[in-house]
């Protein structure tokens, strides 16, 4: 059994721990660990628990407002949105399940994160995707795609949370490592939030939810091989999901958080128990014991090892209140979930662990986390890279063949084909959604006139160029965004996936975009409340491009005043609001024209984002515009077609004033902004923005069915359209690739 | 020729739509079921007439896309019976 | 108007249907659990709502069409009460016996979610009344198991007999002859794919779905 | 005691899902297959000790919950090695 293997260096190796670690482990016990303590002590101190390699990065973020309840280190962050209401949010990756099992690697990634949420008391009432793939030419790529697109919707339709937007981009950088990042928003009162600190000694400790069985157990080969024979056979590396458990789990979860039974509760994400009990009781500063036998198992022979490191999904931890045990029995037992008492906490500042009568762990808990590791990697800021100047990049002849080009690009073309697969509708509170193409999704807050606006937002392509400028970017885009709908942006998650962090260049990359973010956040006081590093994302030392994948979430406080861009009437007005100088550099137009990747990005100037962005904001509030949409990839030119097509009439752009047409129209200068504005508000708007030293002109009208650049490109709204929505459909149709 | 391909999860995957069949048998009054587990069959006919080169080539559908080994395993019958 | 809502194990739009219950009656519905054996007294309308009862494992709606408060609801219908199954309501339905045919996986093999035109093809049933003739409306679909089967005679029967109520414009399933809700013989059971509960709010992008409860309210 | 029960579409059901499956293997450059079906196979531990009695037993599971006869058939095999 377990306590028979001998800790040699090949199974502290096998381990991930580190030499240094090992000793540090033999100096806090004083002696030895078992094969059960060493599994432990591993997955506390792996980089996904213990953040060793980013916690002193992540600790630069702003994380604290007048709206922040609740900032990083619990399950998800919680803001205040008044009215007693709270909103839990966070993003979350399963990039490497994702990759070998893709259609239970990314629903486990959906259960995972909507666990995170309700842990702490919230309904969740939405669903956000960042997805990365390789190019499109990658023979594994269409089997990823569909398989995580049908993942991530088999789960989140089962239980009955709609998904309301994402974001979904193809480059060659993601051929090994696709990222898909998940985001959950839920709804909280503010006075029934639940936190994971176990409090007290001798409460009782409940387990709920699915058996626990092998999955996904961390740790060595070698050192589990000595468990079973054909431990291959029993060892499944994905875990595989159960979204009606999920559902159901909830709605248990839920019902008894409305009673006061509970004290602390934790779902078991990675590392499942272990990390579960052992961050309960440290925040709680008190030990654990707990009677393995009690552990509802799903499979024979479970060793302790396997319990403890066990990642079966759809499990809870919780303490609850003594006297209380029965009505969690019986909650739980109406909704036919697995629930057992298994342990209590105890005044030891241990770990104690019983296994058939005999102690099989006993370790003091708060070196697992006061002396989990904390490295400062060496890194090496990325070079800069010379600024393309308009004049040097080659014009275009064509332009309708560049607009055809550019709005079927895989970046840029209708992801249609994948939201259509995912109930946006449900539980009828939303009001905008990836159905628009719209800058950020609308989701009423149930029974009133207010909504969360939500966005997920980076461009890897600017963050590989120069993470720091890429880093405010991502933050600024999301700003943007929420901003672009009418909410008052919040706070944001993050999902930072990066390369190999014991290699400098990409250590520099995560430095630079933690530093740019953060500078953002700082500027528009948008605190970072949660979030979730995924590092190693390489195959055979190829990272992949810097992805810090950021999650905003805005308040619309009134849902007689919000706008989309879908709303642009015959006969408007279009202002550019923002300057203009028709920055080529990491473009789009670049990327897929040129077939160029290079030049610095378009840099992004805080104080004029705050600016120009406060300012849509007013006259969304002051019903001033009829549609707004922000300027991302491909620029104006981009920016249009989409109005366009979601408000379903054509429209006609004015040539620049001077310099070249493709910077013009392509150009991606940041803290841009696109409206339709009735006849009647086109003089007051330009000349306010003028007194406010915004840069805003006319830069076309509405109307007709073509979509027109003067001096460019003059198509069909239909026929773009058809453009814009083929490419997707066609490429998983295998009729073109 | 036609090949019959049983596809199951390996042991120790969890089945939560086997349990899901179990309990509600349960439920019906079939006592006497304990466990329940579902996987597929796949039935193809094909144009091989050659036994080996049937199963060598189902071997590599199974493979390619039949079966995710990750948390599959299969099964095949080739028969050669119409 | 006394209306009650069936919650099963998963299902996901039971509130969405109490929410445009309350609305539409004023009055909210009672949530009846499947393990109940009987139903509220002096119902006038029982709604199965959507969702992915017992998780879809199995079949859609297979496990629910054998729980307790089905069976009251057989014997219920029997007597002439209504009963309106929506989406995986639909599905339960034809798996307890009361409507006719089977909902199978949609021939794109895919999930879909869309807001799906339809024609009430059928405008003197009690569930489509408050629509004038044979209306074009706009309901959102969202399933993975939505196309219907019945063998030849079957189809024929219902559409001669009116029990199409309504058919899509434009196929999103592969269904038989485009259908996508029906009756029963005697006209108080009905089942569709399509969420009517989905669209009785402006802010859902359209309110057709009201006219669908309205007619009930009428007829009750 | 163990049932073996394989659910499969009647004919003349229209089968998209198998239909896929041959398509796909055939983009993937077999060939060879000229069609495919996909049916499923619950597997069930019985407590039974009698033969006759599972059967008996697992027919009716079928007509009651396993099978939709409107669309499916099936077959029971019953098995004694454990
Ligand atoms: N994986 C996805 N899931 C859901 N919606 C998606 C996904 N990918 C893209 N979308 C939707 O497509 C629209 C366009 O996305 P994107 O081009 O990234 O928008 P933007 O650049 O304006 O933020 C958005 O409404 C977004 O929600
Ligand atoms: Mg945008």
């Amino acid at each position: 059994m377990a306590k028979k293997i001998k800790i040699t260096p090949e199974i502290v190796k096998e381990h991930g721990l580190s030499e240094d670690e090992y000793h540090i482990i033999l100096d806090r016990l004083g002696r030895e660990p078992n094969i059960n303590e060493l599994g432990i002590f591993s997955v506390m101190w792996s980089e996904h628990c213990s953040y060793k390699s980013s916690r002193r990065h992540l600790g630069k973020f702003l994380t604290t407002g007048d709206k922040v309840i609740q900032g990083p280190g619990e399950n998800a962050g919680v803001i205040d949105i008044g009215d007693g209401d709270a909103i839990i949010f966070k993003m979350e990756s399963h990039n490497h399940p994702s990759y070998i099992e893709p259609y239970q690697g990314a629903a486990t990634g959906v259960g995972g994160i909507m666990r995170d949420v309700f842990t702490m008391g919230a309904r969740p009432i939405a669903l956000m995707n960042a997805l990365r793939f390789g190019e499109p030419d990658h023979w594994k790529t269409r089997q990823l795609v569909s398989g995580v697109v049908a993942g991530i919707g088999g789960y989140g339709n089962c239980v009955g949370v709609p998904t309301v937007g994402g974001e979904t981009n193809f480059h060659k950088g993601y051929n090994g490592n696709i990222l898909v990042n998940a985001m959950c928003v839920g709804l909280a009162r503010t006075d029934n939030i639940f936190l994971s600190a176990a409090k007290g000694v001798g409460n009782p400790i409940f387990y709920v939810g699915s058996k626990t069985g092998r999955d996904g157990i961390h740790g060595a080969t070698m050192a589990s091989a000595e468990f079973d024979d054909d431990s291959e056979e029993k060892r499944p590396t994905v875990q595989v999901g159960d979204p009606f458990t999920e559902k159901l789990l909830i709605e248990a979860c839920l019902e008894l958080m409305a009673t006061d039974a509970i004290i602390a509760i934790q779902d078991m994400g990675a590392a499942g128990l272990t990390s579960s009990s052992i961050e309960m009781a440290d925040k709680g500063g008190v030990g654990v014991e707990i009677n393995l036998d009690n552990v509802p198992q799903r499979e024979e022979n479970m060793t302790p090892y396997e319990m403890m490191l066990s990642e079966s999904q759809e499990r809870m931890l919780m303490v609850i209140k003594p006297g209380k045990e029965q009505l969690a029995f019986d909650v739980f037992n109406k909704w036919e979930l697995d629930v057992a008492e298994i342990g209590k906490t105890t005044d030891t500042g241990n770990l104690v662990l019983k296994h058939k009568r005999k102690t099989v762990c006993d370790i003091p808990i708060a070196p697992l986390g006061d002396d989990a590791p904390n490295y400062d990697r060496p890194h090496v800021p990325t070079p800069p890279r010379p600024v393309l100047a308009a004049e040097d990049v080659f014009e275009t002849q064509d332009y309708n063949d560049a607009i055809v080009r550019i709005i079927q690009a895989p970046d840029i073309a209708s992801k249609r084909w994948i939201w259509e697969q995912y109930d946006r509708h449900v539980m009828t509170d939303t009001v905008d959604s990836s159905q628009s193409k719209g800058d950020a999704a609308i989701v009423r807050i149930h029974g009133t006139n207010k909504a969360v606006a939500i966005t997920t937002d980076v461009t890897p392509r600017y963050c590989y160029a120069d993470p720091y400028e890429g880093g405010k970017q991502c933050v600024a885009e999301t700003w943007r965004n929420l901003t672009a709908v009418g909410a008052d942006p919040i706070a944001i998650t993050d999902c930072l996936n990066f390369g190999n962090p014991e290699r400098p260049e990409i250590m520099g990359q995560f430095v630079g975009c933690i530093d740019g973010m953060n500078e953002a956040c700082r500027a528009f006081d948008y605190p970072v409340v949660s979030g979730n590093v995924s590092l190693y994302n390489e195959t055979n030392g190829v990272a992949i491009p810097p992805t810090p994948a950021v999650g905003g979430v805005g308040l619309i406080p009134n849902l007689d005043f919000f706008r989309t861009l879908s709303g642009a009437k015959d006969g408007d007005t279009l202002i550019l609001i923002g300057e203009t100088t028709g920055w080529l550099g990491s473009s789009i137009y670049l990327r897929e024209i040129l077939q160029r990747e290079d030049g610095a990005p378009p840099p992004v100037d805080l104080a004029v984002e705050k600016l120009n962005g406060d300012y849509i904001r007013k006259l969304i509030r002051g019903r001033r515009v009829s549609a707004v949409h922000d300027l991302s990839d491909g620029g104006l030119a981009i920016a249009a077609c989409e109005m366009a097509f979601a408000s379903n009439i054509g429209l006609s752009l004015n040539g620049p004033s001077s310099g070249p047409a493709h910077s013009w129209y392509f150009g991606e200068d940041q803290a841009r902004y696109l409206i339709s504005v009735g006849k009647n508000d086109v003089n007051p708007i330009l000349s306010t923005a003028s007194a406010k030293g915004i840069a805003a002109q006319v830069v076309g009208k509405v109307g007709g069915d073509r979509i027109v650049g003067a001096g460019a490109f003059d198509v069909t709204l239909e026929g773009l359209r058809k453009k814009h929505e083929e490419w997707l459909p066609n490429f998983m149709n295998g009729t073109d690739a | 020729m036609k090949a019959i391909i049983h596809v199951g999860l390996k042991p120790g995957v969890l089945d939560p739509q086997g349990r899901a069949i179990a309990r509600s048998l349960n439920d019906l009054g079939f006592d006497g079921v304990k466990d329940a587990r579902q996987g597929k069959v796949i039935e193809l006919d094909l144009t091989h007439t050659d036994e080996a080169a049937a199963k060598k080539d189902v071997t590599d559908m199974c493979e390619k896309l039949l079966a995710n080994t990750v948390i599959e395993s299969y099964r095949i019958d080739i028969s050669t019976d119409e | 108007m006394k209306t009650a809502v069936i919650v099963f194990p998963a299902s996901n739009c039971d509130r969405d249907a109490a929410v445009a219950l309350e609305n539409l009656t004023g009055r909210a519905p009672e949530m009846v659990w499947h393990r109940d054996t009987s139903l509220p007294k002096r119902l006038d309308l029982v709604v199965i709502p959507g969702g992915f009862s017992y998780g879809d494992y199995l079949r859609s709606g297979a496990m629910a069409a054998r729980s307790p408060i089905v069976q009251d609801i057989i014997a219920a219908a029997g007597k002439g009460l209504t009963v309106a199954g929506f989406c995986n309501g639909f599905q339960i339905l034809t798996e307890a016996g009361l409507l006719p045919g089977a909902l199978m996986r949609n021939q794109s093999l895919k999930y879909v979610c869309k807001p799906q035109k339809l024609r009430i093809t059928n405008s003197d049933s009690r569930f489509t009344k408050a629509y004038n003739g044979t209306a074009d409306v706009t309901f959102p679909i969202a399933h993975h198991d939505g196309n219907y089967f019945a063998d030849d005679e079957t189809l024929t029967r219902l559409e001669k007999s009116g029990r199409v109520i309504v058919k899509y414009d434009g196929n999103p399933n592969g269904s038989a002859r485009d259908i996508a809700g029906i009756c029963n013989e005697a006209g108080n059971v009905m089942g569709m794919m399509p969420h009517p509960e989905r669209a009785v709010d402006p802010l859902h992008g359209g309110t057709d779905g009201i006219a669908l409860f309205k007619s009930i309210l009428e007829s009750i």
